[in-house]
C-alpha cells in the first residue's frame, strides 16, 4: 500500500515537473506547448552524449540545464516573441508541434532511433524502510523534483522577476502599464520551462529506453496533470502531477486492464465535468 | 511639466485624436471630459507609451517620451492607472503593491510602501489577501496606492470612479487632491462623473469625437451650459462640430 | 407589449448587476436603456439572450423567454447586435446581411452536399438589396467589412438585424465610436427602421442620440431603475442629474 | 479556359499510372499521398472551415480501416458494405468525439481530441480481432462489381474516384447553406447565434464530416496497404495530418492534396539515413507557413495564378 504510493509519487514528480513547464508558459505567454516532452528528450539526448563521454553525472545535471536555459532564452528570443505578435492561439500550437517535428527529427538524425539505455542516476538494491519498498532512483528523482519545486516556488513568490510573472499571466497590460519589462520576463519564463524540461527528460530516461518519441508518453501524462490542477496554477500542477502518478499506481495494480487508458479518460472527463480542475480556481475577478 | 502638442494618433486607417495640446503643471489636477468614445483613454494610453502617435509630441519636463517603451516612460515618472483598475486578482495586495515599485531600491520600496499604507489604512490589514477579494473601492484604492508606489511626478487616472458609491468616489478623489497638493505630482484625470471631477481639478478639457472641444478653469466649466448639455444631452450637441 | 421583464435580477456572487428591474417595452417604439458604466444595462441583454444566469421573468410577445436557446431568437423575430462587432468578416457585406436569413431558408444535408448556395437564390438577393437600400450599403454589398469604416460596419451589423423582418431588435451601444455625421444618419436610419413597424431597444452612452430619438427611457445605476420616463422627463430628473453629474 | 482546368487536370490524373506503370513504388506513394489527402480534407473542413482543432483524427482512420478490414476478413461481408460500415462507424465516433467540442475550446479541445484519439487505438488495439500488437496482416484488396483491385495501378483509380469524391464534397460544402454558417460561426460565435444558427449542431457536423473523410482514407489504406497497425494512427499521423492540413492552406482544397504529396514524397524519396530530416524539413516548412503564409503553399499559387492572369489581361 504504501509502497504503492511511494512509487506513484516518485512517477508523479516527473508528471509535475513538466507539467510545471507547461502552465508556467501557457499561464503567462498563452501557448500551449506541445514540446514540452520533446525539449526534455531533446536534452536527455545530451546528457546522454556527455556521460558517454564520462562526465561525471551531478556535472552533465547542471550542463544540461544551463543549456536548456540558453535554448529557452534563444527560443523565447528567435520564435516565440515572433510569433506570438503574428498568430493567433492556434498558430502557437502548431508553432510548438512544428517543434516538436524538429526536436524528434534532429534527436532521430543525430542518435538514430534505436532504444538506448540511459544510466541510472543511482545504482544499488531498493532500500527497505519500514516495510515500505524504496527504489533508489525514485528517492533521488523525489528529491530532485523536490528541491526544484522548492526554488521554482521561491522564485515565483518572494522575487520581483518571479510576482512579475505571475502578474503576467493575469494581466499582461496591467503589467506593461507599471513599467514591467515584459521581453526579459518572457525570457525568464522560458528559460525556465526549457530547464524543468531538461530535468525532467533526465529523471524519466533511465525509467524508459532514450529514444526520440519516449516523453511523449510522459507529456501526455503532464498535460493530465496539468488539466487536474486546473491549468492556471503552478501549485496545481505540482499536486496533479502528485496525485496522476498516485492514482495510476493503484489503478495498475488493482485494475490492470484499464491502466493505459484510465488517464486518458480521466482527463476527458475532467474537461468536460469540472472544466476549472479539481484544484483549479476560478480567478478572483474584479467586479 | 507634462506638455503635449498637436497630438494625432490612429487605429489602423481610423484616426481617433486629431490634434491634441494639453499641459499639465506639478501640483495641478487637470480632467478631460467627454462621452465614450471620444478618445479619453486613447489620450492616456499613448501618453503611457502603449499606443505611438502618428504626429506629435509629448514631453515630461522637457525630455521627449512618445517614442519610449512603456517601462522607461514609467521611469520617467509618468504612472497610469487604468480604468477597470486593473489589479493582479489572484495576488496578494502586498505582491500588487511590489510590482507598483517595480525599478525601485528596497529601501526606497520600503519607505514607498510604508507611505502608501499609511494613505491607504484598509489596505494594510489586507495586506496578505488576495487582491480579487478586496471591495470595488478598496480595489480602487489598491490601483492608486500601486501606482505611487512608483514614485509618480505625474499621475494619469483614468475613470476611478468607475462602479463605485458616491461617498467612496469622494474618498478617493479627496486623498487624490491631497496626494497631488502635498507631494507636488501633477494628475491628469479622466472621469465621466463630470461635476466630481471639476469639483476636484483645477482645470478641464472637453474632448469630442478626438478633439478639445472647450478647455477651462474648472469653476468656469462647470457652470458653462455646453458641458451640462454634453451629460444630459441637450440637442444638437454635436451639430457645431 | 413587445418585451416585458419582471422582477429581473442578475447576480455575480456577491454582486447584484441587475436588481429587480420591470419594465416593458411598447411595440413599435424605441425604448432606450441608459446609465453609467456599469450601471448593468449590457447585462440586461445578456439576460434576455439566456447568456447569464438570472431570477424574475422575461416575455417576449407575452412568451416566457426562460429557457429558450439564444440560437432560437432570431427564429422567434428578435436579433441584436453587439459593442464589439460581431461580423464575419471572411465573407462580404452581401453575405454577412444573408446570414440574417439563417432561419428562414430551409436546406438538408444532401443540398448542402451537393453544393446548393441558398444565399444565391433571388428571393434571398431581394431581402438583401431592400434592407441594404435601408440602412445605405446598397453600393457596398460586395465589399468586405474589413475595409470599410467602423461606423459603416456597424450598419452592416444592423442590416443584418433587420433582414428577417425582426419584430424586436436590441441595440447594444450602436453609436460608440461614431463620428457626429455618422450618428445623425444613424439616428435617420434608426426613425425609418421604427416607422417600418420595428421595435427597437437600445442600450446607448450618447444622450445625443438617445434623448433625439428615443420614446421612452429607462435610466439604471447599479442594478437599479431609477427612473423612467420620455426624454423631457428625464433630462428633469433630479435623480438622473446625479447620477451623472454627481450633484452632492 | 478556367472551366477546363479541372479537366485538363483530370486527364493527366488518369494518365499518371500509364506513364509511370514502369515504377510501381512511384504509384504506390501516389496511392499514399491520395490516401492522405482524402483523410487530410477531413481536417480541412474540421479546421479551415470550422475553426475547431482535432489532435485525434489520425484514429478516425484507423476506426474505418480496422472496421472494413475485419469485416471483410472475419465475415466476408462485400467489399462495398464494409466500406459503408467502416465509413458509418468512424462517423459515429465522429459525433461522440464531437460533444466535447461543445463545451471545450482551442488547447482544451486540442487535449480532449488527442486523449481520445489515443484511447481509441487503445481499444482497437485491446480487441482480439484486431490482431492486437501485431496489427491486421493480408488483408485482401478492394474488390468491386466482380473486379479486385489488385495492383497499385487499378487501386490508383479507385483511390482517385474517392480523392475525387472528397474534393467535390468539400468544395460544394463550403458553398452550402451549413458550410457557411460554420464559416460564419468561425469568425464570430456570438454573431452566428445571434442569427439564430444552432453553432452545436454544427460543430457536431463538423466532426462527422471530417470523421466520414478519414474513414474512407482509412478504409482505402487497409485495403490497399494490407496491412494496419494502430501504432501507425497515432499521434505522430494526427499531427502529421494537421502539418498536411496547414502547409497545404487550410480552407483550400487543392492546397491539401499538394500538401498531402509534398509529405508523402519528401519523406519517402529522401536518401536513407536522412528520413528523420523529413521531420525537421516539415516542421521548418510548418513553422515558415504559420509566420509567413497563413494560406499555406497554396498562396504561392494564388499569386503565381493572379500574376498569370494580371499578364494575359493587360497583354
Amino acid at each position: 500500500m504504501w509502497t504503492l504510493i511511494f512509487r506513484g509519487l516518485a512517477t508523479g514528480s516527473i508528471y509535475s515537473l513538466t507539467a510545471m513547464g507547461i502552465v508556467l508558459v501557457l499561464s503567462t505567454t498563452n501557448v500551449m506547448n506541445f514540446a514540452q516532452g520533446d525539449m526534455g528528450m531533446f536534452l536527455a539526448f545530451i546528457a546522454f552524449a556527455l556521460l558517454m563521454r564520462h562526465v561525471s553525472y551531478p556535472i552533465a545535471i547542471i550542463a544540461v540545464v544551463l543549456i536548456g536555459l540558453l535554448l529557452g532564452a534563444l527560443l523565447e528570443r528567435g520564435l516565440m516573441s515572433k510569433v506570438r505578435k503574428t498568430t493567433s492561439h492556434l498558430g502557437m500550437l502548431i508553432v510548438t508541434l512544428a517543434l516538436t517535428m524538429i526536436l524528434e527529427g534532429l534527436a532521430g538524425y543525430f542518435f538514430g532511433t534505436t532504444p538506448l539505455l540511459f544510466p541510472p542516476l543511482v545504482q544499488g538494491a531498493p532500500l527497505q524502510f519500514l516495510g515500505i519498498i524504496l527504489d533508489r532512483q525514485d528517492l533521488v528523482s523525489l528529491a530532485i523534483a523536490g528541491v526544484v519545486v522548492l526554488i521554482l516556488f521561491i522564485v515565483l513568490y518572494r522575487t520581483k522577476i518571479g510576482i512579475a510573472s505571475r502578474s503576467l499571466a493575469e494581466d499582461e497590460y496591467a503589467a506593461r502599464l507599471l513599467g514591467i519589462p515584459i521581453k526579459n520576463i518572457y525570457i525568464f519564463i522560458w528559460a525556465a520551462s526549457f530547464g524543468l524540461a531538461g530535468l525532467a527528460g533526465i529523471m524519466v530516461a533511465p525509467k524508459l529506453s532514450l529514444e526520440p518519441s519516449f516523453m511523449i508518453v510522459i507529456q501526455l501524462k503532464a498535460f493530465i496533470a496539468a488539466v487536474l490542477g486546473g491549468m492556471n496554477s503552478v501549485v496545481g500542477a505540482v499536486v496533479g502531477g502528485l496525485l496522476l502518478g498516485v492514482l495510476e499506481n493503484f489503478v495498475a495494480y488493482y485494475i490492470p486492464q484499464i491502466k493505459d487508458s484510465f488517464s486518458l479518460i480521466l482527463v476527458v472527463a475532467v474537461l468536460l465535468v469540472l472544466p476549472e480542475g479539481i484544484f483549479g480556481k476560478r480567478a478572483a475577478r474584479r467586479a | 511639466m507634462l506638455k503635449i502638442e498637436e497630438l494625432h494618433v490612429s487605429y489602423g486607417i481610423i484616426e481617433a485624436l486629431h490634434g491634441i495640446s494639453i499641459e499639465v503643471e506639478t501640483s495641478e489636477i487637470v480632467s478631460i471630459l467627454g462621452s465614450n468614445g471620444a478618445g479619453k483613454t486613447t489620450l492616456l494610453k499613448t501618453i503611457s507609451g502603449i499606443l505611438k502617435p502618428t504626429t506629435g509630441v509629448i514631453t515630461v519636463d522637457g525630455v521627449v517620451i512618445n517614442s519610449m517603451e512603456t517601462s522607461n516612460v514609467v521611469k520617467r515618472g509618468v504612472v497610469h492607472v487604468p480604468e477597470g483598475r486593473h489589479i493582479f486578482p489572484n495576488l496578494t495586495v502586498q505582491d500588487n503593491l511590489i510590482l507598483g515599485g517595480y525599478f525601485g531600491s528596497a529601501a526606497q520600496n520600503n519607505e514607498n510602501m510604508m507611505f502608501v499604507l499609511n494613505t491607504f489604512p484598509v489596505l494594510r490589514q489586507r495586506l496578505h489577501q488576495k487582491a480579487g477579494m478586496l471591495s470595488g473601492g478598496e480595489q480602487q484604492m489598491l490601483a492608486l496606492g500601486r501606482g505611487l508606489m512608483g514614485n509618480p511626478k505625474m499621475l494619469l487616472l483614468d475613470e476611478p470612479s468607475l462602479g463605485l458609491a458616491p461617498i467612496v468616489t469622494s474618498e478617493i478623489f479627496s486623498i487624490v487632491r491631497k496626494l497631488a497638493k502635498e507631494h507636488a505630482f501633477g494628475v491628469l484625470l479622466v472621469e465621466q462623473n463630470a461635476r466630481k471631477a471639476l469639483e476636484i481639478s483645477d482645470r478641464g478639457y472637453v474632448l469630442v469625437n478626438g478633439t478639445i472641444e472647450l478647455s477651462g478653469r474648472s469653476e468656469e466649466l462647470r457652470e458653462n451650459p455646453e458641458v451640462q448639455k454634453l451629460y444630459l444631452g441637450g440637442k444638437n450637441v454635436d451639430s457645431h462640430i | 407589449m413587445m418585451l416585458e421583464l419582471q422582477n429581473l435580477t442578475v447576480r455575480f456572487g456577491n454582486l447584484v448587476a441587475v436588481n429587480k428591474l420591470n419594465t416593458s417595452v411598447s411595440e413599435g417604439t424605441i425604448h432606450s436603456l441608459i446609465g453609467p458604466n456599469g450601471a448593468g444595462k449590457t447585462t440586461v441583454f445578456n439576460a434576455i439572450y439566456n447568456l447569464v444566469p438570472y431570477t424574475g421573468d422575461i416575455l417576449f410577445s407575452g412568451k416566457s423567454l426562460r429557457g429558450v436557446p439564444t440560437y432560437r431568437l432570431s427564429e422567434m423575430r428578435m436579433t441584436r447586435t453587439f459593442q464589439n462587432l460581431s461580423l464575419f468578416y471572411s465573407m462580404t457585406v452581401e453575405y454577412n446581411i444573408a446570414l440574417g436569413l439563417h432561419t428562414a431558408i430551409k436546406s438538408s444535408i444532401l443540398s448542402d452536399i451537393a453544393g446548393v448556395n441558398v444565399y444565391s437564390r433571388k428571393e434571398v438577393k431581394q431581402r438583401v438589396a431592400r434592407v441594404a437600400e435601408l440602412v445605405g450599403l446598397s453600393q457596398l454589398l460586395n465589399a468586405y467589412p474589413a475595409f470599410l469604416p467602423y461606423g459603416t460596419q456597424k450598419l452592416v451589423e444592423l442590416a443584418r438585424a433587420l433582414v428577417n423582418d425582426s419584430k424586436l431588435v436590441l441595440l447594444d451601444e450602436p453609436a460608440a465610436g461614431l463620428n457626429a455625421g455618422e450618428k445623425e444618419q444613424f439616428k435617420e436610419i434608426l426613425l425609418k427602421v421604427k416607422q417600418g413597424g420595428v421595435t427597437i431597444l437600445l442600450v446607448e452612452h450618447d444622450m445625443g442620440v438617445v434623448m433625439d430619438i428615443s420614446d421612452k427611457i429607462t435610466v439604471m445605476n447599479f442594478g437599479n431603475r431609477i427612473a423612467e420616463g420620455t426624454p423631457q422627463e428625464i433630462s428633469e430628473n433630479p435623480d438622473v442629474i446625479e447620477a451623472y453629474l454627481g450633484v452632492n | 479556359m478556367k472551366k477546363f482546368t479541372p479537366i485538363l487536370l483530370l486527364v493527366l490524373a488518369l494518365l499518371i499510372p500509364v506513364i509511370f506503370r514502369q515504377k510501381p513504388s512511384l504509384v504506390y506513394y501516389l496511392n499514399l499521398s491520395m490516401i492522405y489527402a482524402i483523410s487530410a480534407q477531413g481536417l480541412n473542413l474540421l479546421m479551415g472551415i470550422g475553426g475547431q482543432i482535432s489532435l485525434g483524427h489520425a484514429a478516425f482512420m484507423a476506426i474505418g480501416g480496422y472496421t472494413s478490414a475485419v469485416l471483410v476478413m472475419v465475415l466476408h461481408v462485400p467489399f462495398i458494405v464494409a466500406l459503408i460500415a467502416g465509413v458509418g462507424l468512424s462517423c459515429l465516433f465522429g459525433l461522440i468525439i464531437g460533444f466535447p467540442a461543445l463545451r471545450l475550446k482551442g488547447f482544451y479541445l486540442a487535449i480532449a481530441t488527442l486523449a481520445m484519439g489515443t484511447v481509441v487505438t487503445d481499444i482497437i488495439k485491446r480487441i482480439a480481432i484486431t490482431g492486437g500488437d501485431y496489427g491486421l496482416r493480408n488483408i485482401p484488396a478492394p474488390r468491386l462489381f466482380g473486379f479486385t483491385f489488385g495492383s497499385s495501378l487499378s487501386q490508383f483509380y479507385l483511390i482517385l474516384a474517392g480523392l475525387l469524391l472528397a474534393i467535390v464534397v468539400t468544395r460544394n460544402f463550403i458553398r452550402s447553406k451549413s458550410g457557411i454558417a460554420l464559416q460564419a460561426m468561425r469568425d464570430s460565435e456570438t454573431g452566428a447565434q445571434a442569427v439564430g444558427i444552432n453553432t452545436s449542431n454544427y460543430k457536431l457536423l463538423a466532426f462527422i464530416l471530417a470523421s466520414a473523410f478519414a474513414g474512407l482514407a482509412g478504409v482505402l489504406y487497409g485495403h490497399s496497404v494490407s496491412y494496419l497497425n494502430t501504432t501507425n494512427f497515432g499521434l505522430d499521423l494526427s499531427i502529421n495530418l494537421l502539418a498536411i492540413t496547414i502547409i497545404g492552406g487550410m480552407g483550400t482544397v487543392w492546397g491539401v492534396v499538394l500538401g498531402s504529396f509534398l509529405w508523402v514524397f519528401v519523406r519517402n524519396l529522401m536518401g536513407s539515413g536522412l528520413e528523420m530530416l523529413t521531420g525537421v524539413l516539415f516542421g521548418v516548412i510548418l513553422l515558415l507557413v504559420v509566420l509567413f503564409l497563413p494560406r499555406g503553399l497554396s498562396e504561392i499559387g494564388f499569386r503565381i495564378a493572379g500574376r498569370f492572369k494580371g499578364k494575359n489581361e493587360s497583354s
